[in-house]
């Protein structure tokens, strides 16, 4: 049976397509087009965004070294996540039409935000409100937990277990007498800058192999002994002094095969003996952390070059034609290292 | 009675059009067929059964663990004040104990996982709420059936992971998987991994049910029934739908998290490396809290429906209950710190105290609707409605033994305690398995077409209510007492309750057999059962038992409200056999017709 | 506060065989007798009306329900206002018992207690541990003496997985983490007339290393047991020990009989720490070395040089800076110190050490002098430096403990 | 659900399309899979909750370890990165745009230039951050080999950051897998202006791993 009032057979009672009410009537929701020219803005807002948010990473620690003076952490974190909550806001509303679409779905995710809200917020309400009764509640207060397999190589700190683990890599002879050579040829080029014609172009070339032979990557990757490391630096010297001759700059090509030929001379014997394997890792760190902000592993930007230098030419001090005076042993190593790490940690 | 046609374009999923209006339990040609037609089908009622099945035979599994738990428990190896070693059951003497404790540790946690992960998360809403939450809504199948079947091979294949990590000799680590020991107990073993990986697996599983189950509500519902014409039951998943959807992903997280710590020593937990075990909590418990509604709520579904069903009459404050379900759901995400008490900062434990007793509200408004229901009804007594009256007399004590619990002070001393698990046993199995039990006995004949035996259902009922209690309410006692859980032996002073609650379990394991053989003897020889045996006005009562392949010949459209005995004949039913009062009938002077599509109202 | 209700009744017995000993725990017995009788009162009020529903109203031949009300508004608010109320009374209850297990009074002893899979060990302010052993349940376990009518604060850590440190007659329980303290306190009374006396059972005599025997004969004596609360692998259940309470003067006898040549009390084998691996840095009379001088450091403001600063410097900082040197260097200095592996006990040594060169009132905590002449009064034997207006018993009126630094 | 009914008509595959029949029109099924997909978009969402999380929590607590650790990354990467992620979102919304206007090849070149870009993210990861990383020391946990750490909890950033974006590179996998999917189908003409549902389905999940990076990217890259 179908009377008039059946609401199947007569659509003004019953509309098929929206059995419950739910859409509003006439063109559906759900099936709305967004055209190019609305996308293609949006995608330039978020890579507007998305540089400036950059931008002001980059200021602001721009403005910590210039002037010298530390930001409340806040303010990087609240510019960086609100840039990132409307870039947020521009993909759901245009990319993902939730501002076309059914509603009920924009009202599902701000819930799913809220469900997460107050999973951060609770979870840090038990955290960080540990110490209000006894301050010796709060915090980690000592290693171990889990007990010997978990913590570090003999019940020390990871990272401490890591940097021992290097600092005896470095002190086998064979990589002593490889950092050794890359120092001297560091100090070199210190020499080199303020020799006259052509002295420039020289240290570049000198410093730029002082930090290829000091690159983490090298000494991570040295496996056994190096045969005649000074050998094999004046040998790559020789080469790169060829270079600029062919290149015409004669000046510089002699300053850089000077150095080449006084490598050889080097006093291994003493130069190992009174080689300071702390200030030695000082340097690398600062090379590291220095490297680490600008990119992988080199060191790039000027105040790292020249902590690198105060590192390496106290460590080893050399007097022209390249022969090695024991000059300060571990000791004031250890004080310079001591700079070099406060060095680094008034960058951050 | 009346219905108009609807449009019936070709299901998409069903390939023998021929069948489309026979039962669905009707054999598809030979033995393989069948088996071919069962395992690659997207029919919500045949996902439903298999779901039933599989969990029945997992809660099964994780009885008999129970039970070896509880027989361990009757006598362990201590020693007496006179120095007498006893306990033969695992354990020779006091040198080799730890193989006996080793054991016994395993044993709870096998017990704990498969409960909690396997049966009692899903137990409701993936089987009774596949099989109904359609029927319920008048709709064809739920939103996204072959999703549905690979929900079930996802249960499937989680659980294969948890029987793999038992069969390479179980873990140890307790269901809650506590770091640190979590992460270092059985170094270089995969089956912790195996166990954390089976209940991510599971994690999934659910999370699809939870979402087919809400876009069903919004989408499908019959032409007619509005947000508030829909049954209880459907309130009550559509909550819990909500929760699962929102809270597991976290436990997915954690617990990939866990396996990372395991394999990688990550740290995120593990002290060594300034990680924390208690955000580890809060991540576990962030899901693990919630998830105890999503196991409670379906149950109070069931039970809102059965009790008025059964006493013919309409339920009382309809809307307050449909928003409890939602309040709960939604205050469930703010109170997993009270599992927390003991290692939480002073700040956190006293906020998440207050919020706790929030809870208490709406679990409390639900529990005063459902007695205000019983008044002038019309009282079936048969086995659904004794199982809704064991749920509202041990539910009321899972609830009020909730308050200690919650309240701070005597929480630190209840806390770890066997008054914690005998609080959360009358709470999950008390409620929710007690409203299965209800909800099985209640829609058995709509979902197999065979009555049972009323009697022994009611002698099952009987016998599981008492063996239930026993094993319990003693371990109230041990618990304020001073007996912590999870100890595989105690001093003497405990013995004699451990024996009483060894016993009650027994008494407990009999009455659940008496019902396995009910099931049994009425699936081979039980009688025809009629469309409507309890005279519901829902929609699934409209639908044949068994229901056919589409569950209904047409689209209903619904016209009355789900409980509204007291003007609708029921469905199948002769307004003879449902003389209605002069006063209730309609302007005509007829009886309401459920969802007939007269317009009178 | 004790209440006839909870007054050894017949329920109280049934749940708790014997009174909580502390204060705090017979307030926890009468919040929970209580909770008790309510939840007795609602459960038989809905039991009762259920019941009386299901029989008078029970299905009849040809009677279909009558109409009846679907809801009644000011009913569901009254059912719902009411109930809440009540939860609001009983979570206040539970806040103020729970801060006062958790805030321990300022004169308090501070005794470390460390857990490990799967034993307890307690180390007392001589530096000494328990010899005792007793039986609980399977296992062997420590007998740890502690001073009746005096208030002790428990600083528990664990050195591998969490454990939990439960004393069913103190109705308390916290957890024992790896990573951090926590802090347990009780003033458990001394033994009453009537209660055990040594000397000890024959066996128990044998287990104790060193022959007390004769000495504490007749002291009497009262035993708690300890449970381990928070699952932690196999010997779980076998992680028990025993508090037994004597009187105060029994004690630090005690405390002088297990005291053996090799364990200091913490002050001693911090100088000793102190002369062996610090002093080459760290002065004592304020001169700056290598590192800063310890003198006037413990308790005082401290700021760093990554611009971080604490408003006192604590057990803490003083951990974390032996642990890992370079985290939080002292403004003005270098990251030189090299890490020092210190165990556990030295590490504490090393803290009570620079209290002891401090002159910061937080510096100062209840020190046990063993030839000091007996107090009645346990609270009279707090160094006059501690902050004053506690009561003896403590617990009732939550006050500042000693390390508490100013704020 | 796309089911269709193989006929020899010219009609192309999508205008053949016949919605599943517990829908009552192809508009609410099409409603329905959406909406289905905004729940799992949730989930998803709470899944990396759990990292955010604890990376709020370590930065809170050890924000000496975090600067330090973010000064190792190189923020050159993770803008790239940014960059070609919001440009495949682009042509993802675009490819669905064409569907809509059944310009079949565009959307097909769209999507395409989706895929390179998802192929672009992952090996700017792998060359420039994982594997040089990994090299020296820089690892997460106990793995942890980088001599030059000054704060005790670095290991515990890198824990965080591989955490995060390993699982970040997964949902990229698995985008890039609907995404090859969709294209295929496109080829073959499944989709059009009357059924696009899939497009539709896996822009979004696309979209998705494209906020999450939004989060990622100044949270462990820029903010020290």
């Amino acid at each position: 049976m179908s009377n008039a009032a059946d609401p199947i057979t007569n659509p003004e009672v019953f509309d098929e397509t929206d059995p419950h009410g739910q859409h509003h009537h006439g063109q559906h929701r759900s099936h709305v087009i967004v055209g190019p020219a609305i996308l293609r803005t949006i995608l330039v807002f978020l890579l507007f965004f998305t540089a400036l948010t950059v931008a002001t990473a980059q200021l602001e620690v721009w403005v910590e070294h210039t002037f010298n003076m530390t930001l409340p952490w806040w303010v990087n974190v609240f510019v960086a996540m609100s840039i990132a909550v409307v870039k947020t806001i521009l993909v759901m509303a245009f990319f993902m039409q939730l501002k076309y679409d059914n509603p009920l779905n924009t009202v599902l995710m701000l819930f799913c935000f809220f469900a997460l809200g107050l999973f951060l917020l609770f979870t840090g309400l038990d955290l960080f409100s540990r110490g209000i009764v006894y301050d010796f509640k709060a915090g980690p207060v000592i290693m171990g937990g889990t007990g010997k397999g978990v913590v570090g190589a003999n019940d020390l700190p990871v990272t401490t277990a890591a940097k021992m683990k290097f600092m005896q890599k470095i002190a086998e002879p064979d990589m002593k007498s490889y950092l050794i050579i890359a120092q001297a040829i560091e100090h070199a080029a210190i020499a080199a800058e303020h020799k006259g014609e052509g002295g420039v172009a020289a240290a570049k070339v000198l410093s730029a192999h002082s930090h290829h032979m000091m690159d983490l990557h090298r000494i991570h990757a040295l496996h056994g002994p190096i045969s005649a490391p000074a050998a094999a630096a004046a040998r790559e010297l020789e080469e790169d002094a060829g270079k600029l001759r062919a290149s015409g700059k004669t000046a510089a090509a002699d300053i850089v095969a000077g150095v080449a030929k006084s490598l050889t001379g080097i006093d291994m014997k003493e130069a190992v003996a009174s080689y300071s394997v702390e200030a030695t890792f000082a340097a690398l760190a600062a090379v590291a952390h220095g490297g680490g902000h600008v990119h992988g592993g080199h060191a790039a930007n000027s105040a790292d070059k020249s902590r690198t230098r105060s590192g390496l030419t106290n460590a080893l001090d050399l007097e022209g034609g390249g022969r090695v005076v024991p000059h300060r042993g571990a000791a004031g190593g250890h004080a310079e290292s001591k700079g070099n790490a406060e060095g680094t940690g008034e960058r951050h | 009675m009346a219905y108009t046609a609807e449009n019936l374009t070709p299901h998409p999923h069903d390939a023998h059009g021929h069948h489309a209006h026979a039962s669905y339990l009707e054999p598809k040609g030979g033995v393989i067929a069948t088996i071919w037609d069962w395992a690659t089908t997207v029919d919500h009622k045949k996902i439903g059964v298999m779901y039933l099945f599989t969990i029945l035979f997992m809660f099964f599994l994780g009885g008999v663990a129970a039970m070896a738990v509880r027989i361990e428990l009757l006598d362990p190896v201590r020693i007496s004040a006179t120095g007498v070693i006893s306990g033969q059951f695992f354990k020779a003497d006091a040198s080799n104990i730890n193989i006996g404790n080793n054991f016994y540790n395993r044993l709870f946690t096998l017990h704990g996982a498969i409960m909690v992960f396997m049966v009692i998360v899903p137990s409701i809403p993936a089987s009774l709420g596949n099989f109904f939450l359609p029927l319920m809504l008048g709709a064809k199948d739920v939103a996204f059936p072959r999703l549905n079947l690979l929900s079930w091979y996802i249960y499937v294949f989680g659980s294969i992971f948890a029987v793999c990590s038992i069969i390479l000799g179980g873990v140890d680590t307790g269901w809650t998987f506590y770091t640190p020991y979590s992460t270092t107990t059985d170094a270089e073993h995969p089956k912790v991994v195996l166990m954390v990986l089976a209940a991510f697996i599971l994690g999934f599983s659910s999370i699809l049910t939870g979402l087919n189950f809400i876009v069903t509500v919004h989408k499908l519902r019959a032409p007619g029934m509005g947000w508030f014409d829909m049954p209880l039951f459907i309130w009550a998943i559509y909550s819990s739908a909500i929760i699962q959807v929102l809270a597991t992903p976290v436990i997915g997280i954690t617990l990939l998290l866990l396996t990372f710590e395991r394999i990688f020593r990550i740290g995120i937990f593990d002290p060594a490396l300034g990680g924390d075990p208690v955000l580890y909590q809060h991540f576990f418990w962030f899901y693990s809290h919630p998830v105890v509604y999503v196991m409670i709520l379906p149950g109070m579904g069931i039970i809102s429906d059965v009790l008025a069903v059964q006493s013919h009459k309409k339920i009382f404050g309809y809307r307050a209950i449909a928003f409890a379900s939602l309040g709960i759901a939604a205050v469930s995400f703010i109170v997993w710190g009270h599992h927390m008490f003991t290692s939480m900062s002073e700040l956190a434990s006293t906020v998440f105290s207050a919020l706790t007793f929030l809870v208490a509200i709406p679990t409390a408004v639900k529990v005063f609707n459902w007695i205000a229901t019983l008044y002038k009804g019309s009282i079936a007594m048969n086995t659904p409605m004794l199982y809704a009256l064991i749920f509202l007399f041990l539910f009321s004590i899972g609830g009020l033994t909730g308050l200690p619990l919650g309240a701070l002070s005597t929480d630190l001393h209840l806390h770890h305690s066997y008054f914690v698990v005998a609080h959360f046993h009358y709470v999950m199995m008390g409620g929710t398995i007690m409203a299965l039990m209800a909800g099985i006995h209640h829609w058995w004949p709509k979902m197999f077409g065979k009555m049972y035996n009323e009697m022994w259902g009611m002698v099952g009922a009987m016998l599981v209510f008492i063996g239930f209690n026993i094993t319990f309410l003693s371990q109230f006692l041990l618990g304020t007492q001073g007996m912590p859980r999870r100890y595989a032996s105690y001093v003497d002073e405990f013995q004699f309750l451990h024996v009483v609650s060894t016993v009650g379990s027994w008494v407990l394991f009999l009455g659940f057999v008496v019902h396995f053989f009910t099931f049994v003897t009425s699936l081979a020889m039980g009688k025809k059962a009629p469309a409507n045996p309890w005279g519901g006005l829902t929609l699934e009562w409209v639908a044949a038992s068994p229901p056919i392949e589409h569950n209904f010949e047409h689209e209903p459209i619904v016209k009355s409200g789900p409980y509204d005995f007291d003007t609708t004949v029921p469905p199948h039913w002769d307004p003879k056999d449902y003389p209605i009062p002069a006063a209730n009938l309609t302007a005509g002077g007829r009886p309401k017709m459920a969802h007939s599509p007269d317009k009178e109202r | 506060m004790t209440t006839l209700l909870a007054e050894e009744g017949f329920f109280h017995r049934l749940f708790f065989l014997r009174r909580g000993v502390t204060e705090n725990a017979s307030d926890t017995d009468d919040l929970y007798m209580w909770l008790w009788w309510f939840c007795v009162a609602w459960f038989v009020f809905l039991m009762v009306l259920m019941t009386y529903f299901v029989v008078k109203y029970r299905r009849r031949k040809g009677r279909i329900a009558p109409v009846s009300a679907s809801h009644n508004t000011p009913l569901e608010v009254a059912w719902t206002v009411i109930p809440t109320l009540m939860l609001v009374y009983i979570f206040f209850q539970g806040f103020r018992g729970y801060m006062d297990k958790m805030v321990s009074p300022g004169n308090a002893i501070e005794l470390n207690l460390t857990a490990q899979q799967w034993s307890w060990t307690l180390m007392y302010p001589n530096g000494a541990e328990t010899t005792t052993t007793k039986r609980v349940g399977a296992m062997e376990s420590p007998v740890f003496y502690v001073p009746g009518d005096t208030p002790i604060r428990l600083k528990m850590n664990s050195r591998d997985v969490s454990h939990g440190f439960w004393v069913p007659d103190f109705r308390h329980k916290q957890d024992v983490l790896p990573n951090r303290y926590m802090s347990v306190w009780f003033n458990c009374p001394s033994p009453q007339k009537g209660a055990k006396t040594h000397p000890l059972t024959r066996e128990e005599g044998k287990a104790s290393g060193v022959d007390f025997f004769e000495d504490l004969k007749g002291v009497p004596f009262e035993d708690h047991v300890v449970y381990c609360s928070e699952y932690c692998g196999d010997r779980h259940s076998e992680m028990a020990a025993t508090l037994r309470s004597v009187p105060y003067e029994a004690w630090k006898k005690w405390l002088s009989y297990i005291e053996s040549p090799d364990d200091k009390p913490l002050l001693e084998i911090g100088k000793l720490v102190y002369t062996t691996k610090c002093a080459s840095c760290h002065s004592l009379d304020g001169s700056v070395g290598t590192g800063p001088t310890w003198k006037d450091k413990y308790g005082f403001p401290q700021e760093f040089t990554n611009g971080s600063s604490i408003p006192a410097v604590d057990d803490d900082y003083i951990r974390e800076s032996i642990l890992y040197p370079t985290k939080r260097i002292v403004k003005g200095f270098g990251p030189n110190m090299a890490l020092i592996p210190l165990k556990d006990r030295q590490m504490l040594a090393v803290i009570e050490f620079m209290k002891s060169v401090s002159s910061h009132p937080s510096a100062k905590t209840r020190t046990i002098d063993l030839n000091a002449p007996v107090s009645p009064v346990p609270g009279s034997a707090a160094s006059p430096m501690s902050p004053a207006g506690t009561a003896p018993g403590g617990g009732t009126a939550p006050s500042k403990p000693p390390i508490e630094s100013p704020k | 659900m796309s089911t269709l009914t193989p006929t020899s008509s010219p009609k192309p595959l999508w205008a053949k399309y016949v919605h599943a029949s517990h829908f009552r029109t192809a508009a609410e099924e099409f409603d329905a899979s959406k909406f289905g997909f905004w729940l799992f978009l949730t989930t998803e969402v709470l899944l990396f909750g759990g990292i955010f999380c604890g990376y709020f929590i370590f930065r809170t607590l050890y924000p000496e370890a975090w600067r330090e650790g973010s000064h190792l990354l190189d923020w050159r990467f993770g803008g790239g990165n940014t960059v070609v992620l919001l440009v495949s979102s682009y042509t993802m919304a675009m490819s669905i745009y064409c569907i809509q206007k059944n310009q079949q090849l565009r959307a097909q070149i769209n999507l395409v230039i989706t895929l390179l870009c998802g192929a672009a993210f992952l090996y700017i990861k792998l060359a420039y951050e994982y594997i040089p990383k990994w090299s020296v020391g820089k690892r997460p946990g106990m793995l942890f080999d980088y001599p030059f750490a000054e704060s005790p909890h670095l290991p515990l950033w890198w824990s965080i950051y591989y955490c995060g974006t390993s699982i970040h590179a997964a949902h990229v996998i698995i985008g890039m897998i609907l995404i090859a999917r969709v294209l295929y189908r496109t080829t073959k003409g499944h989709y059009g202006p009357t059924h696009y549902t899939m497009v539709e389905i896996t822009g979004l999940y696309w979209h998705l791993v494209d906020l999450i990076w939004i989060f990622l990217f100044p949270l462990l890259y820029l903010i020290h």
